[in-house]
């Protein structure tokens, strides 16, 4: 009974996220994208780096690179930590 | 034309890892649900991005003149599998420190803290 | 044609998905999993972000892959000496 | 160079650095990663004092991560910020400093709380990155790096709450929490994805400046404030949070207190900066008034019932919660109407920031407390302890005054921000004051039973040989206690000083938003 | 000093330290007003338990933390019933109840 | 796991160094092609991988040691995080050696790469990447043996 709820819940919470992703814009047609053209012109004449998408990882949006990195080793300590070579009872 | 189709797909994706999450039992079945649904997260980043006729965001690549696609999608969705590799592997360690423990995978009996 | 070519890797996505969930033993579901994540890098290709798919093929279909396949490894073991195994 | 502007970028920076220098620390023997420990998070603490003063005396801050100059949030000729902008006004400066607060108390109580245990070096580094993940949350002004600090405070609290994984409950309230909250932090994503989609956009004062209601818009708003609301545990979406807080190390527990307040922060900032006035309909505040009364009412009585120490916390978290999601929901329910808001409206949102405070500094010495219970016991059942007044006087003290101070007893911090919360939500419905008053009663109630039960009565037998715990944890409880008696003693000057700038920062949408895109509003 | 102003009328927390002052110095003086002739060590020191035997360890007739409030649990125990079924403890419900808030908010905000 | 066939053993042998060669072009070229210090970072990482399901856990043990990933993996988070902080007068992550693409086509460039930071982080999160996801695979494989040994080894400090 309670499990019917809750798959009908998902469904409906799947059919909101079909809404919210369907009704921003139609697929392909951006409309006007000033971010984005900012980073597509400025890359390469300020930065000289060709290619757009690793200029704005590592310097336009760099600080969310170190973030990532950062979620990497966050990853790395809590399964080296749940992995550990524990204590030996004293 | 394929109208909104990837965005289409996108939700399905994100519907049927939702639902799987009630339907199976299996720990390891819940995390690919959970796996799933970062991927439908991915596309759905990925294709925000999309412009049609657009090219690869790659200077060298595309050529002088050419209409790129928008390229911050692109690095946000670097940026989410890289989280969504993390997440994962964190979960199937847990899991697997679960069947240490527990000594089963069935999501019913992993209910040692309740009330 | 590249239209077609959408149609067809979408068609896969949802179905490799669905296979993915849909299997109850565990080393297909991870494989078809696999596959998923081969079709989502070929998504990517298609709406033209090479770097994501680059990244997503070796993450999804390699690394994660492989994480998945030693938690089933691990989760194999107990049950083999506990349970009646002629012993 | 001026250091002083550097403040916003130094407050993720050295948390994070010494989270990286942890392994490296860690060769040079147990002493030297307590020193990183200890060292790191004093700093972040003067930095994050040094912030909230040049942020009440200078204004919004912001810091353009990556400009040629940090204050160049608008480069030449773009309408809207391209890069990613901490933006700390006085609500998260405020918030900022009741965090690290918090995070310095369990780190001096971790240096000791955690010396019987292996694996310290990787527990020095995910407690410095949950501080850095909270920090970021609270002064971040960019929505993806905002779901960046989500994950790296989320992953790592996976990590803490799972750390002593040779008890099968703590590997159990940790999967739990994995699960709900990657499903949470998906949906977040998802929000993100499409205001970012329909603006071009990913800075929250430009999302703001430029946002008009609409289907997306609504479902965007449902997916960020369910997401958050679970992240800081309104009712029906608690149930992680009390499995959590009582599995994890005590600790890291004080510090993930303020890791709910950062989710609270989250959700007030897009309920306030970002959607504001625009939301339109009343169904929101509501929605979050009644979460809180449900929280509050559900979350105590599951409190009275409980029998380990900790675990009952945590439901008392549940309910605390409750009062501050009560105060800002009141807050936001007149935020567009000038009367209201002058009338009780800013009252209660007084009210919801002074508890955001008395929270903090009081649930995490709680945990602490009951923490030094089972550093000194080795137990966290209340029916196995007893009499222990005489063995510990310096936590019964604590306990005492923490006590009197989440039931809101008169003197106490916890009764002033409750009777501000009381009073202005009796002028929006008497049955909200109703229900808060009962609240607080029942929680009166179930602390008199755990200091009656753990402190008060005969010695049992096998608590004789209980001592005081070692000066460091005291030292950690201290500071919470001096925090405590500083906002009871001097009442006025902490609401006018540390509560009302944070409050009207909070209501200032259109000073949040001109501050990065220029008067554009 | 220190007065706190809620709208409908104030708080001032020197008031209330000089009635906990005052107070204080009454409960003492009450205290000092008591009987001269209790000795310590006598027959006067004994516990009287209801003319049962006292046990010599005190410490087993302590109420247990889980029998605190036993009648308030009784009195509501149609409530307590449904909360604690409603805790199950499952990971399923645990994110079954997010999903399920999460879909009722959508709903009535897209209708409302 | 136990060590494969003899055929998937050779394949491995010839094609896992592809691999590393791959990755650590495709993280030097980061700037100019497509690719990147994650993606070169994340296929030199399956190079472990792949040894580990060729060859099985004990081998791939006795021959690498966790050290050099845990050094790799320090070192390119320190260089990251370094490189960051150089950019400090103007603001962190400032890309502060950056040359315009006209002085580039104008003069040339010399030592460092004319895109400045973004190549020399490329590089370091490569090595970090690398490092980490190596880590993360081999500490879970090393995981499965807690399932071998009897119970699991309690932690000394819950009770006194």
């Amino acid at each position: 009974m309670k499990k019917i709820i809750f798959i009908v819940a998902a469904i409906i919470v799947g059919a909101m996220v079909v809404g919210a992703v369907d009704s921003i814009r139609p697929f392909g047609e951006p409309g006007a994208s000033p971010m984005d053209d900012y980073f597509i012109a400025s890359a390469l004449k300020d930065r000289s780096s060709e290619n757009v998408v690793t200029s704005i990882v590592f310097d336009y949006r760099g600080f969310d690179t170190i973030g990532e990195a950062a979620v990497l080793f966050t990853a790395l300590c809590a399964i080296t930590a749940l992995f550990r070579e524990g204590r030996k009872k004293l | 034309m394929i109208g909104n189709a990837p965005f289409f797909v996108v939700g399905v994706l994100f519907l049927m890892g939702l639902v799987s999450l009630f339907l199976s039992k299996n720990l390891i079945k819940i995390a690919i649900a959970i796996s799933i649904i970062g991927s439908a997260v991915n596309i759905f980043l990925v294709s925000l991005g999309y412009r049609a006729g657009g090219t690869i965001p790659v200077h060298f690549l595309a050529g002088e003149g050419s209409t790129m696609v928008l390229p911050t999608p692109q690095a946000m969705t670097l940026t989410a599998i890289v989280i969504a590799l993390a997440t994962t592997a964190l979960l199937l360690s847990l899991i697997m420190l679960v069947w240490r423990h527990y000594g089963t995978l069935d999501i019913d009996e992993i209910r040692r803290l309740r009330g | 044609m590249n239209n077609m070519l959408h149609v067809v890797v979408l068609a896969l996505l949802v179905l490799s998905a669905f296979f993915a969930l849909w299997f109850k033993d565990l080393i297909s579901s991870v494989i078809s999993l696999a596959a998923f994540s081969v079709m989502t890098a070929l998504e990517f290709y298609i709406l033209q972000a090479p770097d994501v798919a680059i990244a997503e093929a070796a993450i999804g279909a390699g690394l994660s892959t492989t994480i998945y396949i030693i938690a089933i490894r691990a989760c194999g073991k107990v049950k083999k000496s506990d349970g009646g195994d002629g012993r | 160079m001026n250091w002083n502007e550097h403040f916003p970028a130094l407050l993720l920076i050295i948390p994070l650095f010494g989270a990286f220098l942890a392994p490296v620390c860690s060769l040079g023997g147990k002493m030297a990663r307590n020193i990183l420990l200890v060292a790191a998070s004093f700093l972040t603490l003067v930095v994050a004092f040094l912030l909230w003063r040049s942020v009440l005396a200078n204004g919004i801050q912001y810091y353009v991560m990556g400009g040629e100059n940090f204050r160049l949030a608008l480069p030449s000729g773009m309408a809207l910020p391209v890069r990613i902008i901490l933006e700390v006004d006085a609500f998260s400066a405020f918030m900022a400093l009741c965090g690290s607060i918090a995070a310095f108390a369990g780190a001096l109580f971790s240096v000791n709380y955690m010396n019987r245990f292996s694996g310290q070096s990787r527990f020095t580094s995910l407690y410095l990155l949950l501080a850095t993940g909270m920090l970021g949350m609270m002064i971040t002004g960019d929505l993806f790096n905002f779901f960046i600090f989500i994950e790296i405070s989320s992953i790592a609290s996976f990590g803490l709450i799972a750390f002593w994984r040779d008890k099968p409950s703590a590997i159990e309230a940790s999967l739990k929490y994995t699960l709900v909250s990657q499903v949470g932090s998906m949906l977040i994503l998802i929000a993100a994805g499409s205001l970012y989609g329909k603006y071009n956009a990913l800075n929250m004062a430009a999302i703001g400046s430029s946002l008009t209601m609409g289907t997306m818009e609504k479902l965007a708003l449902v997916f960020l404030v369910g997401s958050l609301a679970m992240k800081c545990g309104a009712f029906p979406m608690h149930m992680w949070l009390p499995d959590a807080y009582a599995e994890a190390p005590t600790g890291v527990t004080c510090l993930l207190v303020a890791v709910s307040q950062a989710s609270l922060y989250g959700l007030m900032r897009v309920c306030f900066s970002i959607y504001g006035v625009a939301m339109g309909s009343t169904f929101v505040p509501w929605m979050i008034i009644i979460f809180g009364l449900a929280s509050m009412f559900f979350g105590v009585s599951m409190a009275v019932v409980q029998h380990d120490i900790k675990r009952l916390m945590g439901y008392h978290s549940v309910s605390q919660v409750g009062y501050m999601l009560l105060g800002l929901g009141v807050g936001l329910l007149v935020l567009g109407d000038a009367r209201g808001m002058a009338d009780f409206g800013f009252t209660a949102i007084k009210g919801g920031v002074f508890h955001v405070f008395n929270y903090t500094m009081y649930k995490a010495l709680l945990f602490l407390t009951a923490g030094a219970l089972y550093y000194a016991t080795g137990k966290k059942d209340l029916n196995e302890m007893g009499g222990l007044a005489r063995r510990m006087p310096y936590t019964t003290f604590m306990f005492v005054i923490a006590a009197a101070a989440i039931s809101g007893l008169p003197p106490f911090n916890g009764f002033v921000s409750k009777l501000l919360i009381y009073e202005s939500s009796f002028a929006v419905h008497p049955s909200l004051a109703v229900v808060a008053l009962l609240t607080s009663v029942l929680t009166l109630a179930s602390f008199v039973k755990v200091f009656q039960t753990a402190f008060l009565g005969p010695e049992k037998n096998n608590l004789l040989h209980v001592q005081e715990v070692p000066p460091a944890m005291l030292l950690g409880m201290v500071v919470l206690t001096a925090a405590i008696l500083g906002a009871t003693l001097f009442p006025s000057w902490t609401l006018s000083n540390l509560v009302e700038p944070a409050a009207r920062a909070l209501v200032d949408q259109s000073g949040y938003i001109g501050a990065i895109v220029g008067g554009g509003m | 000093m220190g007065k706190v102003y809620t709208g409908f009328g104030y708080w001032d927390v020197g008031a209330w330290i000089l009635f906990f002052a005052v107070a204080a110095f009454y409960i003492l003086w009450l205290r000092s007003q008591g009987r001269s002739d209790y000795k310590k060590g006598t027959a006067q020191d004994e516990i009287y338990w209801s003319g049962n035997e006292v046990p010599e360890d005190g410490a087993d007739l302590t109420v247990p933390a889980s029998s605190a409030y036993w009648g308030f649990r009784k009195a509501l125990e149609p409530f307590y019933k449904g909360l604690l079924g409603m805790h199950t403890g499952l990971p399923a419900d645990v994110v079954g109840y997010y999903v399920l808030t999460v879909a009722v908010l959508a709903v009535f905000v897209l209708l409302v | 796991m136990r060590p494969l066939s003899v055929v998937v053993r050779t394949g491995c042998d010839l094609f896992a160094w592809f691999l590393i060669v791959f990755g650590a072009n495709v993280i030097i070229h980061g700037d100019v092609t497509p690719g990147g210090g994650f993606q070169g970072g994340a296929v030199a990482a399956t190079f472990i991988t792949l040894l580990l399901v060729a060859y099985g856990g004990k081998k791939v043990f006795s021959w690498v040691r966790p050290g050099i990933f845990n050094g790799m993996l320090i070192f390119g988070l320190m260089a990251f995080f370094l490189l960051g902080l150089m950019g400090f007068p103007n603001s962190f992550f400032y890309n502060f050696i950056a040359v315009p693409h006209e002085v580039v086509q104008a003069t040339g460039h010399g030592v460092i790469p004319p895109s400045g930071t973004i190549a020399l982080m490329d590089i370091a999160v490569g090595i970090e990447v690398a490092g980490a996801l190596s880590i993360i695979v081999l500490s879970m494989f090393r995981g499965i043996r807690l399932f071998r040994e009897g119970p699991m080894e309690e932690e000394s400090g819950h009770d006194r």
